[in-house]
């Protein structure tokens, strides 16, 4: 190999400490090394020109530039070789600026350590190689999983951007937790009002296609290329001749059925449609409770149904969709509040979720938007709302705070204020958290304009009196035990991940924190990216937050995915790990480590099995190189042998 | 012949028609020597022995020789006799999906030490003439030519024997024998690991260079290791990357013993067998048996215990910080 | 070599490098030492040791004839340490050789007969010396018919020296594996191509060199063609360090590639272990 | 002079001393207590020749060290113009006079083995050659075998002083030594006084005895042909070598194995070419550099061990095995493998083994 | 290579850094930019991650002279490439109480964490690990014979 060494003077800026002269002098010693000169500032035009010339002069196949930091001009210097006909990896820059010349005034130190910078840099090219970066093909369709208010945005997003969007929802219908909500905060504005149309418009455009009740069961392939194996669970209805028209779940005699828009307050049909608003607004039959499907006998859906949409042999069915992106809007869960035996949630009908309190505040819920207790249908005059339930609390593992609750409670205090206005409502609570734009006022017009009696501390145990339910705590303002007889007490339950979260993340290939909440790329400056490219985060499932936070995310999400769309073709880092074949042993270690899912197992006709990178997913962060103990899989650009070689040289 | 042996060929018999082949021992060339063996036939089951000459861990046959991870077309599987160290060993192999446990068959054999031939031939003044050797609850009976002789069997049994905290196999499918008690409690400290932690700094080193200076490089040591998994692409050998020279000399030496220990880090289950192989009579098991004290020390883990964990190294709790 | 140490390279310069494919490169080369280049003597077929000092030594058959001696010609398949920084030298550049080893392909006993070659990718290059050394003596031999094959049209050698060849009196039959657009000549394998050409093993001795697999099928079509054993000529491959019978590695048996052969016959070959 | 010295145990100390002014002399010795690790080192005044219990490892890195430097290379840039260069090579030879003190009559004559492979053939290795010229053996009459020892089984014997220039005979109370070729009697008769005609005599009676023992029950040689028969008889190979962890230990310790690897190293501008101990039960020792292996898996390697001592060898050197019958290789086998046992086996049928 | 013998005659002390890309590499810009003194004895190695680091490279270093080894990476939670400094946290840690059993100082070795933005904190890092290997002296190396040694009786 013949290499040619450009020491630069930086002006005075090396030149000032460094004796370049004298590191040029002894570059020459070096191996491999036929040229070596000092500039006046190599990165300029005619210092660059220099390079090209001695290139072609000198006939030299690598180059090394002690200069500034490489995070700094290297993408320069590659580009000058590369013009004069080197590959632009057979380049390597020695950083004798920033970390050398500029560090120290021993000018004679400085040489020395500018020449060992050097002599390591000469090592380490004469171990490089020429690499080639590839172009993978984008299939330009976007996975979105999870119809919540985030991936409806970023549905819509993209299909306005003219992306073909594939859309899946495990529940029958979009809409997700904000489709049960009845106002949000702190506008008090509807929340259907605001959410219907966008779910409409899921409905009707036509490069989205919906799989609700549906799941995803498989992932495979990388960025620009997923494949998505999707079940369709079984509906009992084929939904392309059902067209909601609701005969049959008027005629359904089964009625018991779980209401799970509802909240389970107040039951519905085992044939139903889940809400009004629903999208799809299809009916499907709940097998647990249909009359047919467990006891044989019924099937009365069937003879009215106009359309003969009913199809009780229904089973599930695997789909398979190819896209180029996928969009993770999976959701969350809420807290179970029976965790707490103290507060007796499930015991008392009368202890209930802020969540079944909003559907009793629906206009379109269980009572007709009526507030009304679940226990004897009464209306509730003293309210107790008690914050932090599952939130911020390390005895049962959930130390975050869920970001939403004392905004809703705010809500649905005010809520309760508006519908009974002679009610007394008394928020427990441990420290609010309103720091969003008008949060804090929101807070503070519930307090001062609605008369809500916040009382700073934890109940300790709700027992109940006669028709009523005594909450026992402290206020620790006031240093005073409360005791409070309630009519009705709703729990603020936090916000968890979704139960699905950890098997889909695993599916995707995506990691999740200890609290199932999926891990974004960077925590401040890539948050909707995840660590497997291609696959970008929304909402909830990545961490609570709100809903302007949600459809933000879902928009960034999108965003994301519309600009990774915008090319045919993704250009591929060579700088990736390959795998010397004839080396590995099929351990896979490198796999298990691999923070990207880039390294997949393979096995070879005679047998034997291999690790292979998929170099468009690889990173080049060479934690698998690192964990390889035979060193079968080389990060290209970093390789063992040219990280030895620099250590090497300096010992000689 | 013992008690042990018998149950063991009786156990065999029994199930020999399900298994594809068994790996056991019989008997070496003299009567201190014991050499592994395939039971392929019926016939071959009366040349298995089991006792204190056992020494072999033949779950190293498991991944590098037979490759049991894939199910057998006929569905038999492969029966392997573990002591309890050994079965430490193949719990490693499953967990890093050398072995697939349902390809084996575990006969497990609670183990009261295996001998050390080197500390026998220093007991026994004429070690050529041994006729029999025999461990009879603590003691060991020694035949020879001049007639029989006792010893504690603890003057005799291999260095790990003497600290073993696992004795009775921690996975198997049948157990042949009663199981014993554990010499060493099981976070009771190293004693081999404490001696040379008691030297000084510079004694330590110039400890290992002694022993390190007599390495010939044969590789014994790892190709006896059960989780030497690299087999023939070891970076000792390969010289694309070059971490190893060819100069015999101590820093290469160093470094070998530094690559073997450092890549055994969270997965060496405390077999001995890099140690026993070892031609020139290093302590080889004593450097890994450090690092095992550190990762139990720091991160509670103990490799070949549990078949569902994950190597320490191979994983991480962003919680930890203490480290 | 010299005479008191088998282990001591000569100094030697690469004068000429010709790239013939994407992975395999000839260079042409002279001993520092005008008086020993003009001694040098060697026999076709034999070897040459090539060291690039710092990386190590490989085994290399001498692919020009002696009949021409301006230079020692190398061709490097890129395979392994020292074949990787082969190929990376530049002319100008410094190796050592030892050389000439091994055995040759009987040349003599080949006179008055036709000659039939068949060789795939790199190894190509043993049976170019032969072929070299019989045109340079044409009248000696008799018909003289070269069937080579490789993968693709980009992995011959010695493409720009076919014509030549031709000229000098060898009949040429080049092969790819697969279709390849605007490829004029046959498709095949070598060993199919080679049944179906069908040349007469009368008075004919065949002399192929391959790839193992490739050498396999072809001794089988050969025999299926009537060829006898003593009829058909190879060389072998084996990892090889010392080059000079001692290090022991490359034996088939007792037999020792690297001073025994690299030349057989298809007649010694079967008389040996097989353990190839 | 009868060409024969008395070294009383307590003179031994002495002779050695007074030889190592001369030689380079190599003696077994305690490396280890611990372990009881006894090799041949190399004799400093205070060290105690280990002459009663057998070495682990024998003494053929003496005459071919396990790492040896063939020649040592720098490049030198032409100073006017960089891209021209020069190599230096300078061969270095490390051949100074040598003495081996009480080696066993099989480490000696695992010598003979390579004599016959480094000096005999085509080419000579000039630096075996060097080292052997410059070398002599005192060898000691063996007194102990073991169960794995069987020189009498190769055409040896404990009291054959094939190689040796000098015989060392333990007697009562000390050693006589004899000398048995010209440059040994020569350095005998310089290093002591001559033993009583009594203690002559029983040293006689001492060799006599001794070449009387037969160590060893069955004569391996003459199996060249068997192994052929047997070659390709994988079923045969597999049940020898199933326990086999290809640690090559065996031919580390061998006497007779000489096979080598050569191999550079540099660092910068220069570096050496040196060979360096192989074993032939490495997978990479046949791994050609396009992926093919001759001999891929244990069973090739193994049974290329056994045949290049007991079939190739013979063959190719008048009927001579590669075998000492030291046992090295048996009684450091981490699993047991008994050549003597796989050779004996060579000539059974598989009816015999049924 | 060193030896006990030539450790005594005076040489430069030589630090070899293993520098992730993203944060400490740049950290060390950053301090250069700062024009923050540093000593000189340092000499980085530019990688990906700490995660790229096989802790035999660290012990190579040792082995093969080097007078101090210092790794640093981006802070735990921080990595460019999410995980990769947790296993080189682990892994560093096991060897950094490994190092003192085989008779190295584990002084010598040091890992750290410096994002791109502690010009200053990478300032007080080197220069603190520098003087801590300016009070070892010089790497004497491992002894290429030994003489004497001390038995160590375990039963």
């Amino acid at each position: 190999m013949r290499i040619g060494v450009f020491i630069c003077q930086c002006g005075t800026n090396i030149a000032g400490t460094v004796d370049t002269r004298a590191v040029a002098k002894k570059a020459m010693e070096f191996p491999d090394v036929v040229f070596a000169v000092d500039y006046m500032y190599t990165c300029s035009e005619p210092g660059q020109k220099e390079i090209q010339d001695a290139i072609s002069s000198h006939r030299l196949q690598g180059v090394v530039v002690a200069a500034c930091s490489p995070r700094m001009h290297e993408p320069t210097f590659r580009r000058a070789v590369k013009k004069a006909g080197i590959n632009p990896y057979m380049f390597e820059q020695a950083n004798i600026r920033e970390h050398c010349s500029w560090i120290g005034t021993d000018r004679e130190a400085n040489t020395r350590k500018a020449i060992d910078m050097v002599r390591m840099s000469v090592e380490k090219l004469r171990r490089n190689q020429a690499l080639f970066s590839t172009q993978v093909a984008v299939n330009k369709r976007v996975l979105v999983i999870g119809g919540g208010v985030a991936g409806i945005q970023a549905a819509l997003d993209c299909s306005d951007g003219g992306l073909e969007v594939v859309m899946v929802e495990r529940e029958p219908s979009i809409g997700g937790k904000m489709a049960k909500l009845d106002k949000t905060f702190p506008t008090i504005d509807c929340s259907s009002c605001i959410l219907g149309p966008k779910m409409v418009d899921v409905a009707q455009k036509e490069n989205i296609r919906l799989y609700a009740y549906s799941e995803v069961e498989a992932i495979s392939g990388y960025i620009g290329n997923f494949k998505v194996d999707i079940r369709k669970k079984a509906t009992y209805v084929d939904w392309n001749a059902c067209t909601g028209c609701g005969e049959c779940t008027q005629k359904c005699p089964s009625k018991k059925a779980f209401d799970h828009f509802n909240e389970g307050l107040g039951a519905t049909t085992a044939i139903n449609i889940p809400f009004p608003q629903a999208i799809p607004k299809k009916a499907r039959i709940d097998s647990d409770y249909c009359r047919y499907l467990t006891g044989g006998k019924c099937r009365v859906c069937e003879k009215i149904c106009p359309v003969k949409a009913i199809r009780f042999d229904m089973k599930d069915e695997i789909v398979t969709e190819e896209v180029g992106a996928i969009i993770v809007a999976s959701g969350y869960d809420l807290f179970d509040a029976r965790v707490y035996g103290e507060y007796g949630g499930g015991r008392y009908p009368d202890v209930i979720s802020a969540m079944q309190y909003e559907r009793i505040l629906s206009a379109s819920g269980p009572y007709g938007g009526h507030i009304r207790r679940p226990s004897d249908g009464r209306e509730p005059k003293e309210i107790v709302f008690i914050s932090c339930v599952g939130s911020r609390d390390i005895s049962v593992d959930r130390p975050y705070c869920s970001g939403i609750c004392c905004m809703y409670i705010a809500k649905q205090a005010i809520m309760t204020r508006d519908h009974i206005p002679d009610s007394n409502c008394y928020v427990s609570y441990m420290d609010i958290r309103a720091p969003g734009k008008g949060y804090d006022e929101f807070i503070r017009r519930a307090q001062e304009e609605y008369g809500v009696k916040y009382i700073r501390g934890r109940v300790g145990r709700i027992y109940p009196r006669g028709d009523r339910l005594v909450v026992q705590g402290a206020d620790t303002l006031l240093g005073v035990q409360v005791e409070i007889e309630a009519d009705l007490v709703v729990l603020a339950t936090g916000v968890e991940c979704s139960a699905g979260a950890r098997p889909l993340a695993e599916k995707l290939r995506i990691s999740y924190d200890q609290h199932g909440f999926y891990m974004e790329s960077h925590p401040k400056l890539r948050p909707v990216e995840t660590n497997t490219a291609g696959v970008f985060l929304a909402g909830v499932c990545q961490g609570p937050k709100d809903i302007p936070a949600s459809v933000g995310q879902g928009s960034a999400a999108a965003s994301k995915v519309q600009a990774l769309f915008s090319r045919d073709t993704i250009e591929t880092d060579p700088q990736v790990a390959h795998v010397n074949e004839n080396m590995c042993i099929g351990c896979g270690k490198c796999e298990q480590v691999c923070p990207f899912g880039a390294i997949r197992m393979k096995t070879l006709r005679d047998g034997s099995r291999k690790s292979e990178v998929l170099e468009t997913v690889c990173q080049g962060c060479g934690l698998c190189n690192a964990t390889c103990p035979n060193k079968a899989i080389q990060l290209r650009h970093s390789t063992d042998d040219q990280i030895l070689a620099e250590i090497n040289t300096l010992f000689d | 012949m013992d008690d042990k042996t018998n149950a063991l060929r009786e156990h065999v018999k029994g199930i020999f028609s399900n298994l594809e082949l068994v790996l056991g021992w019989e008997p070496g060339y003299d009567p201190l020597h014991t050499r592994p063996f395939y039971v392929r036939t019926e016939s071959d089951i009366d040349r298995l022995t089991a006792n204190c000459l056992s020494f072999q861990n033949l779950t190293r046959y498991l991944a590098k020789s037979m490759n049991a991870v894939d199910p057998a077309a006929d569905g038999r599987k492969i029966g392997v006799c573990v002591k309890g160290c050994d079965s430490r060993s193949l719990v490693a192999l499953i967990q890093e999906k050398f072995v697939s446990r349902d390809r084996v068959y575990v006969i497990g054999l609670p183990c009261r030490g295996t001998l050390d031939a080197r500390r026998i031939r220093a007991l026994v003044p004429d070690p050529a003439r041994i006729r029999s050797v025999n461990a009879e609850g603590d003691e060991l009976v020694v035949e020879t030519d001049r007639g029989i002789s006792r010893f504690a069997l603890d003057r005799a049994i291999a260095r790990k024997c003497l600290q073993c905290r696992y004795p009775n196999p921690v996975i198997h499918d049948v157990l042949i024998g009663d199981p014993v008690t554990p010499r060493l409690k099981i976070d009771a400290e190293n004693p081999s690991v404490a001696a040379v932690e008691a030297l000084s700094l510079e004694d330590r080193l110039l400890f290992w260079e002694n022993q390190l200076d007599r390495c010939i490089r044969c590789f014994a040591c790892r190709n006896a290791c059960p989780l030497c998994v690299c087999q023939n692409h070891c970076i000792m050998e390969t010289r694309m990357p070059k971490w190893i020279t060819q100069y015999r000399n101590m820093n290469e030496k160093f470094m070998f013993h530094m690559i073997h220990a450092l890549h055994l880090a969270g997965r060496c289950t405390e077999c001995g067998e890099c140690e026993r192989v070892c031609p020139v009579g290093i302590p080889v098991a004593l450097i890994k048996e450090k690092i095992n004290a550190i990762i139990y020390e720091m991160l509670d883990y103990e490799s070949g215990i549990d078949p569902e964990a994950v190597p320490p190294l191979l994983t991480f709790s962003p919680k930890e910080t203490g480290i | 070599m010299t005479e008191l140490n088998p282990y001591r390279p000569e100094m030697a310069t690469v004068i000429e490098i010709v790239e013939e494919t994407h992975n395999i490169r000839t260079l042409r080369v002279l001993l520092n030492d005008p008086e020993k280049m003009k001694a040098f003597s060697f026999q076709p077929g034999q070897v040459g040791q090539l060291s690039v000092f710092g990386y190590g030594e490989s085994t290399f058959v001498i692919n020009s004839p002696p009949t021409r001696r301006d230079y020692l010609q190398f061709s490097i398949m890129q395979a392994g340490e020292v074949a990787g920084r082969l190929h990376q030298l530049n002319v100008g550049d410094q190796i050592g050789v030892r050389a000439p080893l091994g055995n040759y392909f009987p040349y003599e006993n080949m006179k008055g007969r036709d000659i039939l070659f068949v060789g795939g990718g790199i190894a190509m290059a043993p049976l170019r010396t032969l072929l070299l050394f019989m045109l340079d003596n044409r009248k000696d031999y008799g018909d003289i018919t070269l069937i080579y094959g490789a993968r693709t049209p980009n992995d011959f050698c010695y493409t720009y020296e076919f014509d030549d060849w031709k000229k000098a009196g060898a009949s040429l039959i080049l092969t790819v594996d697969n279709e390849a657009p605007d490829w004029p000549h046959r498709v095949g394998v070598v060993p199919k191509v080679l049944a179906e050409e069908a040349p007469n093993p009368k008075n004919r001795i065949a002399v192929t060199c391959g790839p193992p697999i490739m050498i396999k099928f072809a001794l089988a079509a050969l025999k299926q063609l009537g060829y006898a054993d003593e009829q058909i000529y190879t060389t072998l491959e084996k990892r090889m360090k010392c080059g000079i019978g001692i290090c022991g590695r490359c034996n088939i048996g007792e037999k020792y590639v690297c001073i025994d052969g690299p030349v057989f016959s298809c007649a010694q070959l079967s008389a040996m272990l097989p353990e190839l | 002079m009868s060409g024969k010295i008395f070294v009383a145990h307590d003179a031994l100390s002495g002779l050695l001393d007074d030889l190592s002014k001369k030689f380079k002399v190599w003696i077994p010795q305690m490396m280890d207590q611990a372990s009881g690790h006894i090799a041949f080192g190399v004799y400093a005044p205070g060290k105690k020749p280990e002459l009663t219990r057998r070495s682990r490892l024998s003494p053929k890195k003496i005459l071919f060290p396990s790492m040896d430097t063939l020649f040592k290379f720098t490049y030198v840039k032409d100073p006017k113009d960089p891209v021209r260069y020069t190599i230096d090579l300078k061969e270095s030879f490390d051949n100074g006079p040598t003495l081996v003190f009480g080696a066993r009559p099989c480490d000696t004559r695992g010598f003979q083995t390579f004599d016959q492979v480094f000096l005999k053939g085509q080419y000579k290795d000039v630096y075996y050659e060097r080292r052997r010229q410059n070398t002599l053996f005192a060898t000691l009459v063996c007194q102990d075998s073991d169960t794995a020892c069987f020189c009498s089984s190769v055409g040896s014997g404990p009291a054959d002083m094939t190689g040796s220039d000098m015989a060392v005979i333990p007697i009562e109370g000390g050693y006589v030594i004899e000398g048995l070729t010209d440059a040994g009697r020569k350095l005998v008769e310089t290093s002591g006084s001559a033993p009583s005609p009594e203690q002559a005599a029983a040293a006689e009676q001492m060799k006599r005895n001794t070449a009387a023992l037969k160590i060893g029950e069955d004569d391996l040689t003459g199996y060249a042909d068997d192994l052929t028969r047997r070659f390709t008889d994988m079923d045969f190979w597999r049940e020898q070598v199933s326990p086999c962890i290809t640690c090559g230990v065996c031919t580390w310790v061998c006497p007779t194995c000489y096979c080598f690897s050569i191999t550079d190293e540099a660092s910068g501008m220069s570096g050496e070419r040196m060979r360096s101990w192989d074993s032939c039960m490495f997978y990479l020792y046949t791994l050609e550099a396009r992926g093919h292996n001759p001999r891929p898996t244990k069973m090739e390697r193994y049974r290329n061990r056994v045949g290049h001592k007991f079939s190739y060898f013979p063959k190719k050197y008048d009927g001579m095995v590669s075998c000492c019958g030291c046992g090295r290789c048996i009684r450091t086998c981490p699993v047991s493998i008994d050549i003597r046992k796989v050779v004996k086996e060579l000539k059974e049928t598989a009816d015999d083994r049924a | 290579m060193s030896s006990k013998s030539d450790a005594k005659q005076e040489r430069e002390i030589k630090i070899v850094g293993f520098l992730c890309n993203w944060c400490s590499y740049g950290g060390a810009d950053t301090a250069g930019v700062c024009r923050f003194r540093q000593p000189t004895d340092l000499r980085i190695i530019r990688i990906p991650c700490t995660g790229r680091i096989d802790p035999l490279m660290i012990v190579k270093s040792l082995i093969q002279g080097a007078d101090g080894v210092l790794v640093s990476g981006c802070h735990p939670n921080d990595c460019h490439y999410a995980v990769g400094n947790f296993y080189a946290r682990r892994r560093m840690e096991v060897l950094k109480r490994f190092l003192p059993y085989m008779g190295f100082q584990s002084d010598r070795f040091r890992y750290t964490w410096v994002s791109a933005s502690e010009g200053q904190i990478w300032q007080q890092v080197v220069t603190d690990f520098s003087e801590t290997i300016h009070r070892l002296g010089p790497n004497p190396g491992l002894h290429q014979t030994v003489d004497s040694a001390p038995a160590v009786s375990w039963f």
